[in-house]
């Protein structure tokens, strides 16, 4: 077994070359994706079945969400989605410079759909449409509306959390970038960030349709 | 005469830094052997104390809510802190890598972090035990666990902070057996404890996301009463059990099949034969690994589901049974027309086939709908799953542990002790739990901190048990302290196993190989490859 | 043990026990010859095939499709059939015959209350005629609680907000031992009651003189017979000893502290509230684990225990 | 290894764009069609949509249709496993009227928070 006598700093001790190294990391990336989907799965089901006990009082329910807010929100993920693409395809084209933009432009859309996602925020809290036991508005007609707020902010809470993880994330590999560790022949964190990134973004896929428009 | 290499894992290189911040798998697999065996030593006692407890009826040393204390805690450390991480964390971390002839697992970083979690997870579960402990039982059912005034939610956030160490160590195997196989390894020429594992860290890294959210559900219950899981909220128990066994019946495989792994790989050394049946054992993990998923509901045949469900995972569950049937037909049969020897790791093994069959066989009673009416949440259930669990898991670890020891030290410990320590743990083991079958049979229901006394004789012979078994452990750990300063040199191979692992020094290289290996034959070819066990060698020269 | 039934299992009091406990034995049995066999080949090969002499190789031998097959198929036809034998003892059990007594039976921290269609409440014991179906429908108050009797392998869980459903017919006169069985706090392993099977006539009997309960006697002596059975004694000692509860030993008129701070005397009002709506006022040094009675009790039960209560100060 | 072999498969900007466009048309139909009442197919409309936008983003942004098949095997099985999670338990919660439909309902369908003058303690109140 010949060892590569010129080892890129990138490539860990224990990996015998790039390839193995990069499969490897996306493989972890994608087994992490698993556990992800599995996380929310638990939300999941637990939507799926208070759906199916109370369609009327979801039904109901959701006609408080903001269809609007909602539809903004799930244009600025998928634009945010488009851009870390972008980021990617460029430093696989060795662009540093349009790969920075486009990942600070992903920033800003993370930005907006958390901003987005306060105002709702506040103005159900505002109202007493809040989870469990908080729950203090009177409007909804149905069996325990509350619990159709408790899966509302525990979803949609979780899902912010991750939106939240991710700029992490996104940021770290932004200053990365910045600092020229990446290059067409290694970027395997801007992927593996992106793979995260988009993981939000489809999640958020299914919690508009469900959560917003057919309760 | 064998030698110890000078520079090696252990010494190389020094200081306490060096070990905290340590990358080598090596060294965390051993952080974890520590770590571990200190809580089953803490559990231990929990156990010894209930046992002590219900020696006879009535008070005899804690009060009924300590009572319900040290099951909980008994139950939940011994599950989350010590069956789940011990074999794969500890052993998998020493072992797989050499095993697969890499430089270490994919990666290193994660799997000190993965120590650190398991260290704050279980830093969280020890306060509570000063913060008021909780009484929930390990499952936490709701809504006892919303209304309790004990610590609930630090218990339960400990819980949830190991299953991401867990969660990281199978992600870690799991990328390690895939893409770090030594050149001309193969899936199917990869030694069965390899299978095991990769096995097992499926299971983790699907089922512990879901314990995670259950958790995270069940302390936002109590801290916000969303109401998911709790009634006087319109919210529904049953759905809190689905949610809890979704994830913790496939748990009890995580713990069971890396103790199946173990003894695939001993029962071959230590009868020098070759495996019988090993692409069968080999599916089969994986067969288990995923019908686990889909079984969870007999946990809750009299919890008010209904009986479609009922039907459904009564059915699917023999369906587990099938697999692990076969493996321990094929560990039997690989005996025929080997070289049987009587060592430790060996007795253990031995120990294992029959607790194991008695845990599994006995699993089919409660499997079938109607019988398990009655056996349910008896002493029939605590007894057959210490069967599996103890009888089955731990005796496999330390059948593991024995046989890896002087891999892992260098130095052999005093068989002839250890094998009379194993033959007491086999009493022990079936003093404590046989009455245990026959009075829940009878009606005993579990988690009693008081009982009729018709109960009384079988509830002193399973006291007599523990504390056998109890003391046998504390033998144990004293001949393999011993071991780890005075015992004889081991040699690279003492048991003349083909796996990679033996073909470093003991105690291995920092880096594992001094060059990398590359692997020709299969992990069992007994039947080609001649080799000597240095123990063997060692009693010819002496 | 008394009425032990076998070695194995208690006594089969119930109609369809002798079905579970067919299959109970057909798994035994055959659990008993497989591990037999596999300790067998256990200790006959080990000993058989004992290492003797240098290291050699040995046998390649890596499978056996007919054998396998034969240890494949075997196991997987037995749990067949274990798995229909199970299924139609399973709804035996869960089909209630057309005919069948309802009784309420509902669970609470700890002890077990079931209302009659006569209208009438017996607390920890259940009691019923003989070669009748009866009907339980279970549900519980507080935490999830399971109703366990042994000898009729009848066991369902009690779970608060929702009914679950059982039922059993008991041919046998006698009394049987029922337990909680689902995990529920402190008191679980107290939380026992009985189950008397009683002749047609001797039911009918009971339930006469239980419809006219209190009747004829002083209200005071009403109330040392609600005592005894609706589930105070275990907790509220009258000799002064402190249990779960305080002692009702001349408690009556007392100051005591809350677990607030305040104070309050102990008057008809107080116990009164204490009884019905427990958490309301906790005194000091107890636990809020009292459960409600509110719903349990009749109003004029609740002034027969005023009454007694009243009668215990020195 | 040559370099050439661990040459990544790079998409053309192009589909990223045109992915991104079909993305955002979908979100508007779909959209649109929770206005027009279907019945019980609004659902099933909805899902459809994002199940085909998830499988977009899965396939190109996230490069399973190039990338090594174990991936998408690994994201599969996500996603069966959670099939499985919510497929077994409601056989349970759907089906717990087969026999008696007096167990299926809570006895209160409504929770303690809504009845104002319940005692804190009496949550379930349901025996009467």
């Amino acid at each position: 077994m010949d060892v590569a006598t010129d080892r890129p700093a990138y490539l860990a001790e224990h990996f015998t070359d790039a390839e193995q190294q990069k499969e490897s990391a996306k493989l972890g990336m994608w087994v992490f994706l698993l556990t992800e989907i599995l996380l929310f799965g638990g939300l999941f089901c637990a939507y799926a079945i208070y759906r199916a006990w109370y369609p009327d009082m979801f039904y109901n329910a959701h006609k408080h969400l903001d269809v609007v807010l909602g539809a903004v929100n799930t244009v600025v993920l998928i634009l945010s989605s488009v851009t870390v693409a972008l980021a990617i395809h460029a430093i696989q084209h060795n662009k540093r410079k349009q790969s920075i933009i486009f990942l600070t432009v992903t920033l800003l859309f993370a930005a907006t759909f958390l901003v987005i996602k306060y105002f709702e925020y506040s103005h159900k809290i505002h109202l007493g449409m809040l989870p469990g036991k908080f729950y203090t508005y009177t409007g909804i007609e149905g069996t325990n509306p509350h619990i159709f707020f408790t899966i509302y902010f525990t979803m949609t809470g979780l899902h912010g959390l991750h939106v939240l993880a991710g700029m992490i994330v996104i940021g770290w590999v932004l200053i990365r970038t910045i600092k020229g560790h990446f290059n067409s022949e290694y970027y395997t964190p801007v992927e593996n960030a992106g793979l995260y990134w988009h993981l939000v973004d489809m999640i958020w896929i299914y919690l508009f349709p469900l959560l917003y428009l057919v309760g | 005469m064998n030698i110890i290499p000078e520079k090696n894992y252990l010494t190389y290189p020094k200081g306490l830094k060096s070990w905290l911040f340590t990358l080598d798998h090596k060294r965390i697999g051993l952080m974890y052997l520590f770590a571990i065996m200190f809580f089953f030593l803490v559990g231990g006692i929990f156990a010894l104390m209930i046992r002590l407890e219900l020696f006879s009826p009535g008070k005899d040393i804690v009060s009924a809510d300590t009572y319900n204390q040290l099951f909980t805690l008994h139950g939940a450390i011994m599950i989350f802190l010590f069956i789940i991480p011990s074999i794969p964390a500890s052993l998998g971390n020493l072992i797989l890598p050499l095993m697969l002839g890499a430089k270490d697992v994919a990666f290193p970083r994660l799997n000190l972090a993965s120590w650190y979690i398991y260290v704050f997870g279980a830093m969280f579960a020890v306060y509570s035990m000063i913060a008021g402990a909780a009484d929930t039982g390990w499952t936490f059912y709701t809504p006892y666990s919303i209304e309790t005034n004990t610590a609930v939610i630090s218990l339960t956030t400990g819980a949830f902070i190991l299953g991401f160490s867990s969660i990281f160590t199978g992600l870690n195997f799991l990328v390690t057996i895939h893409k770090l196989r030594a050149p001309g390894m193969t899936w199917f020429k990869m030694p069965l404890f390899v299978w095991g594992l990769y096995a097992t860290s499926i299971i983790q890294v699907v089922a512990t996301p879901v314990l995670g959210i259950t958790l995270l559900l069940l302390i936002l219950e109590r801290v916000a009463g969303i109401g998911i899981f709790n009634p006087a909220l319109g919210g529904d128990p049953v759905l809190f059990q689905h949610f809890f066994w979704f994830y913790s019946h496939p748990a009890v495989y995580i713990m069971i099949l890396p103790g199946m792994a173990i003894i695939s790989e001993l029962i071959s050394v230590h009868s020098h034969k070759k495996i019988f049946g090993y692409k069968v054992i080999a599916y089969s993990s994986l067969a288990i690994a995923f019908i686990s998923f889909l079984v969870w509901g007999h946990h809750m045949f009299v919890s008010g589901q209904s009986e479609l469900a009922g039907m459904i995972f009564s059915f699917l569950t023999f369906f587990v049974g099938v697999p692990s049937g076969i493996k321990v037909f094929n560990w039997v049969a690989t005996l025929y027309k080997g070289a049987v020897r009587f060592t430790t790791p060996m007795l253990y093994t031995f120990a294992f086939l029959i607790l194991f069959s008695i845990g599994g066989l006995t699993g089919i009673f409660l499997g079938a709908l109607s019988v398990d009416v009655h056996l349910h949440d008896t002493y029939f259930v605590v007894a057959h799953f210490h069967y599996t669990m103890m009888g089955g898991t731990v005796i496999a670890f330390f059948a593991g542990l024995h046989h890896w020891w002087p891999k892992i030290w260098g130095r052999m410990y005093n068989e002839r002790i250890a094998k009379i320590t194993a033959v007491l743990v086999f009493i022990g083991f079936n003093l404590t739990f046989i009455p245990q079958f026959i009075m829940g049979a009878h009606g005993m229901p579990r988690r009693y901190y008081d009982y009729l006394p018709q109960f009384q004789g079988m509830h002193e012979l399973s006291t007599y048990g523990a504390y056998l078994l109890g003391f046998a452990f504390t033998i144990m750990a004293v001949y393999l302290i011993h071991s780890i300063f005075k015992g004889k040199p081991a040699g690279n191979n003492p048991w003349g196993g083909l796996t990679l692992e033996w073909q470093t020094t003991s105690p291995p290289d920092p880096h594992n190989f001094h060059e990398v290996p590359v692997w020709t034959h299969g992990p069992y070819d007994y039947d080609k490859i001649k080799v000597t066990p240095d123990l063997e060698k060692e009693l010819e020269t002496a | 043990m008394e009425n032990s039934g076998t070695f194995w299992l208690p006594r089969a009091a119930s109609t369809y026990a002798a079905d579970v406990d067919g299959l109970f034995y057909f798994i035994l049995w055959t659990s008993v010859v497989i591990f037999a066999l596999v300790v067998f080949g256990l200790i006959y090969l080990s000993i058989r095939y004992k290492k003797r002499g240098k290291t050699e190789l040995t046998a390649g031998i890596s499978h056996n499709t007919k054998l396998e097959l034969t240890w494949t198929i075997i196991p997987t036809l037995l749990i067949l059939v274990v798995f229909v034998w199970g299924f139609r003892g399973y709804m035996k059990m869960r089909v209630v015959p057309k005919d069948a007594i309802e009784i309420r039976v509902t669970a609470q921290k700890w002890f077990w209350s079931f209302d009659y269609q006569e209208g009438i409440n017996s607390v920890g014991e259940l009691v019923v005629p003989a070669g009748k179906p009866i009907k339980l429908l279970i549900s519980s108050r507080d935490v999830i609680h399971s109703l366990f009797v042994p000898d009729f392998r009848l066991k369902m869980d009690a779970v608060p907000n929702r009914y679950t459903i059982a039922w059993f017919q008991a041919d046998e006169l006698g009394e049987y031992q029922l337990y909680c069985t689902e995990y529920c706090g402190t008191e679980h392993s107290k939380m026992l009651g009985k189950v008397r099977v009683l002749s047609q006539g001797d039911y009918e009997n009971w339930v006469n003189e239980n419809s006219q309960l209190g009747q004829g006697l002083t209200l005071e002596e009403f109330g040392r017979q609600l005592y005894e059975n609706k589930g105070c004694m275990p907790c509220h000692s009258l000799d002064g000893t402190t249990k779960i509860g305080p002692s009702f030993k001349g408690i009556f008129g007392h100051e005591v502290q809350l677990t607030s701070g305040e104070t309050v005397i102990v008057d008809e009002n107080y116990i009164r509230e204490s009884i019905l709506n427990p958490q309301a006022k906790i005194v000091a040094g107890f636990q809020p684990v009292m459960p409600p009675y509110q719903g349990i009790l009749k109003p004029q039960e609740v002034d027969a225990l005023i009454a007694f209560i009243k009668s215990l100060k020195e | 290894m040559s370099k050439k072999d661990h040459q990544e498969h790079v998409i053309p900007l192009m589909v990223y764009l045109a992915v991104g466009a079909a993305l955002l048309v979908l979100t508007v139909i779909t959209v649109a069609v929770s206005y027009v009442n279907l019945g019980p197919f609004n659902l099933v409309v909805a899902i459809g949509i994002a199940t085909f936008k998830a499988m977009l983003v899965a396939l190109f942004f996230m490069h399973l249709l190039y990338d090594n098949k174990l991936f998408m095997a690994v994201f599969l099985s996500g996603l069966m496993f959670l099939g499985v999670f919510i497929i077994l338990t409601m056989f349970d919660t759907m089906k717990r009227d087969m026999i008696y439909d007096e167990v299926a309902k809570p006895i209160n369908p409504k929770a303690v928070i809504y009845q104002e003058s319940a005692p804190p303690t009496d949550q379930t109140g349901g025996q009467q």
